[in-house]
């Protein structure tokens, strides 16, 4: 089966292809188990991005060059590696257009960055009778660490609703803000690529003197972000989605906020003094960073934004759009009523996510056979099953775009689904 | 699909597209237990009513699963209908030692860590149908699906005991 | 100045010279301000360790051919990605003789997994009226997550005091464990090298209904490791520290305790299912490791035990005791009364840290005259504030060995020390 | 030793081995403030008598540090003794803009957040004796040795006036 007609493909704001020579992993090819050599197309970027050999090297550069622990040094090495370090945390300021680098705490994963949030703050100002405020299509990375301070401290949680074409139901959003402390919410879906309304979230929370918590996960690799513009109080993305290295996340915040919230974790480089008696902290981010910092991968992230900056966020955004248009066009030509694109129709209300339950095959089934012919996408239930639950599936097939991908990618991703629709017909 | 006939073998489809003993059943006098595969999203649910005897005299498979996890409960319920706890536990056994060749390698919640992959077969068993999944092993990240239901059995078995 | 006389160095059970020539960061020159080239003479690795091409290598693999977000991928790639993370998890194991791999959990670093125990088990066991133990050498990364706990629910802490010498003083054990529910001691202290007697803590820590766990940060680098043989509860440990990458830990513990354990971080990963009502969690050691775990970071791990086990660890072991011997000798013989070495006399009995004080010249001036020369030292409190207040000094200046350093980097270090003494000499 | 004139300039070594205003005062009337370095573990104490018309009557200095910390320490001492409060502070930020030339670069702690690089100096301002540690700049991680003490004083300075 081959694409529907051999006019070339049309061209998106990048070039696929030349962006994919930088990208080392993307070169090779896989034999299916017919034999047949296909190049590895890549459209699994929103659970884990790939990355460029610049950032690769940047951390090699670091490892071979100017490696030590960070901070307390006063070795040329060690000066170059806190520098490399500390000089990271500059390049996230600025690129998230964060007011001072010292609100910029660099934690293992987003994950981790938004249990800081919840155990930190959320200890030290929420307790019996106040609410928490979510909405149906988080991640449980913004789920569940509000989950166990509620049943620690007595806090209810409450859930705007998400409506069929997968946007937020905000019909209620007042009523649900009344009396709430905390708004912690999705940018955009990591499911169905939906765009939430940031600033409009933010604003309503503040009318209600709640504090806001963007999981910004999936649009600070993908969009222009702007913590200022957000008026969010706090942002948690991580490295390895934006072709930074895995074992690294970041919480941006305000520094009042930070600044008055108890530690999270302790141990060495977050305090000011230790005695038997008990210990003070150091300042903001130090308070924050327990422990030996993950220092090269701190180094390659600061080398992923200079890729994605040169390119530009615009052109990103505007190159997955228009890849996301292509793709539901060409998927719902090639597949008709055989396919079901869950979230909104319209391209430029979602990012390059697509989420697709293909008839009377399941996800798990759609990904093997896809896999047979070099298409990496990944069936589940993508860590956010109360948005499942409200579809009324166990797991969705999920294609995701990023730079390095192209029309051509479409085009076998079109392919082989065809094929898997035809393998499991009756 | 060159390749796949391995792994999607016509009996497996076959179970798949027309699972036996779809449904519910009461509780009580039936035990209803979910099993949960957290690494796709797979969710299964097995009525299953043991009489006094230790016979399991009627089981139903519910839930949404994929081709593997479908079929693997679907044949699971006609294997062990009829039969007793004990038979069913030994069929689960040797079903899952004909699973677990490469299970270590998939591991990492430690769900499986019970599974004995050197236990030996008792050569009175017979899988029939089952030996159909053997294909399975070959694509390690699927073994948890074959394996799901069987897990999920054996829990709704020691639920009913504890209920007694 | 040059060393004392020019016979050759005296040998150590490994080659430094050779092994150095897996090290790229230590093939490069550093220019005096003097002018002249010198060879960077890298004493710094208990703070953190440098790394052999094995293992930048083996990172590089990964995100050049098998990168993927783990455990939820079904195509080729991500199974990969999550054998070569998964593969870490058995090798740790079994370098440690963990009688499981599920026992072994990956953390960001060593303080992680103390804080881990502290807030998990801790949390879930202690109050008030409880006590937990530790020792005067601890590193901060094991005094604050007890000293949170111990403010947030009433424990009280107890401290097993530090003879002048820098051995443990264990007269009062027995009186000091009883009614504990925790000992958390390190098995070699950073600051003085000093070896504690594991098992004997361990057992009296068992006799009296208490639980063990082991910071073994500096031990595991460069001893033989068996929790079975120490019968510990919990240990932890970093990476960085063993050659392996910097954003990774480990924590093992006893299965049925961590099985019994509440979850610490929540998210991705951890759970078996989510509603809105609530959670539960998935067996170990998923349940401990939510969101994208360290995964390039793992295989470097791995490659780095693969690095240590082709030498042997007690091969390791006894470089580092010659060293340390060859080490002590030789700064008495050309400081003199000028020099104090902390910690105990025996080279035997500690690992491959020397912490001194120059007279009269404070620990961060000698390590600003050792860069000066290309030697790499590190000056401070080393996250052990208790301890320096117990030797009354702020401050010591610390070189510590590793397979990499020989009897060269011994002369270079005291022909530098000497030169630091002249420098500040009236 | 080549190369490190630059740090330890010969006054410098001069304040560190025989410091000025070494020792403690009674407090109160002083006022005792604890700095740290958290970096490299020095730790100085601030003690300063500031007289009802503002006047800074007396200052001593305790704690452990290093060349670079212990003698800005002793100079600083020096340089406000008999000052009044407000000339002090104005030294402190002239003093502080001379070594935020590279500060930027050396943070992470946030504590020097305050620093403000672009400050024009005072010309009327002298910092005498003070300029010898001009040459800790080119050593950024000795700045923080440096600006301990100037920190430590103005914190001193604004417990004072929380106490009155
Ligand atoms: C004895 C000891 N414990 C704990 C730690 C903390 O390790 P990490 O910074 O990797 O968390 C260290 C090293 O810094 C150490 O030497
Ligand atoms: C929307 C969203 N939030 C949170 C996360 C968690 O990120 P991490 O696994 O890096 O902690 C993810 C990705 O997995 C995500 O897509």
């Amino acid at each position: 089966m081959t694409a529907a007609d051999d006019s070339p493909s049309p061209k998106t704001a990048l070039d696929g292809t030349a962006i994919r020579a930088d990208f080392p992993i993307l070169h090779q090819m896989q034999t299916g188990a017919d034999g047949e050599e296909r190049r590895v197309v890549f459209l699994d970027s929103a659970a884990s991005s790939q990355r460029p050999q610049q950032v690769i090297d940047a951390m090699d550069e670091i490892y071979t060059h100017s490696y030590a622990n960070v901070h307390r040094g006063v070795y040329q090495i060690a000066e170059r590696a806190t520098n490399a370090y500390e000089g990271a945390r500059t390049k996230v300021a600025s690129f998230i257009n964060a007011p001072s680098a010292n609100e910029v705490i660099f934690t293992k994963n987003a994950t981790e960055a938004i249990n800081l949030v919840a155990a930190s703050w959320g200890r030290a100002n929420l307790g019996p009778g106040d609410a928490v405020v979510l909405t149906m299509m988080e991640h449980h990375a913004n789920i569940v660490p509000w989950q166990m301070l509620a049943a620690e401290k007595g806090v209810e949680i409450r859930w705007i609703p998400v409506t069929d074409d997968g946007q937020l139901d905000l019909s209620e959003l007042d009523t649900l803000l009344d009396g709430a402390k905390m708004l912690a919410f999705t940018s955009m879906s990591n499911v169905l690529g939906t765009l939430t309304p940031v600033k409009e979230l933010v604003a309503a929370a503040h009318r209600h003197g709640a504090l806001a918590l963007v999981d910004a996960c999936q649009s600070v690799p993908h969009l222009p972000t702007d913590v200022v513009d957000m008026d969010a109080d706090f942002v948690a993305f991580s490295a390895h989605k934006m072709m930074g290295p895995s074992g690294l996340g970041v919480l941006w915040g305000r520094m009042e906020l930070l600044d008055a919230m108890p530690p999270f974790l302790g141990g060495g480089g977050m305090i000011l003094n230790v005695t038997t008696e008990g210990f003070t902290t150091d300042a903001v981010p130090a308070k924050f960073e327990a422990g030996t910092p993950p220092i090269a991968e701190a180094a390659g992230l600061s080398a992923a934004i200079d890729y994605l900056e040169n390119i530009g966020m615009d052109e990103v955004r505007r190159h997955e759009v228009e890849l996301t248009a292509y793709a539901m066009r060409t998927l719902t030509e090639r597949l008709g009523d055989d396919i079901r694109i869950f979230g909104p129709a319209e391209p430029a209300a979602r990012g390059g996510v697509l989420s697709i339950e293909l008839r009377d095959v399941h996800a798990h089934d759609v990904s093997q056979i896809l896999d047979e012919k070099a298409v990496c996408i990944r069936p589940g239930h993508h860590c956010a099953k109360p948005l499942m639950r409200h579809y009324g599936v166990a797991a969705t097939a999920r294609a995701s775009f990023y730079i390095y991908n192209d029309t051509d990618d479409v085009d076998a991703l079109a392919d082989a689904l065809v094929a898997a629709r035809d393998f499991f017909a009756l | 699909m060159a390749g796949l006939e391995d792994l999607y073998r016509e009996i497996i489809l076959d179970h798949y597209r027309s699972p036996r003993n779809k449904g519910e059943l009461e509780t009580p006098p039936a035990t209803r237990t979910e099993g949960f595969n957290p690494l796709c999203g797979d969710e299964i649910v097995v009525y299953v009513d043991v009489d006094d005897d230790g016979i399991v005299q009627d089981i139903k498979i519910g839930g949404q699963g994929c081709s593997i996890s479908q079929s693997s409960a679907s044949m699971m319920s006609a294997a062990v209908k009829g039969k007793s706890v004990e038979e069913a536990r030994k069929l689960t056994t040797a079903f899952k030692s004909l699973m677990s060749i490469h299970e270590a390698n998939v591991g990492g919640d430690g769900s499986e860590a019970e599974a004995d992959p050197d236990a030996e077969l008792d050569p009175s068993i017979k899988l029939g149908d089952l030996e159909a999944l053997q294909g399975v092993v070959k694509f390690p990240t699927r073994i948890k699906c074959a394996t799901l239901s069987w897990n999920t059995l054996s829990q709704a078995f020691d639920e009913a005991a504890a209920a007694n």
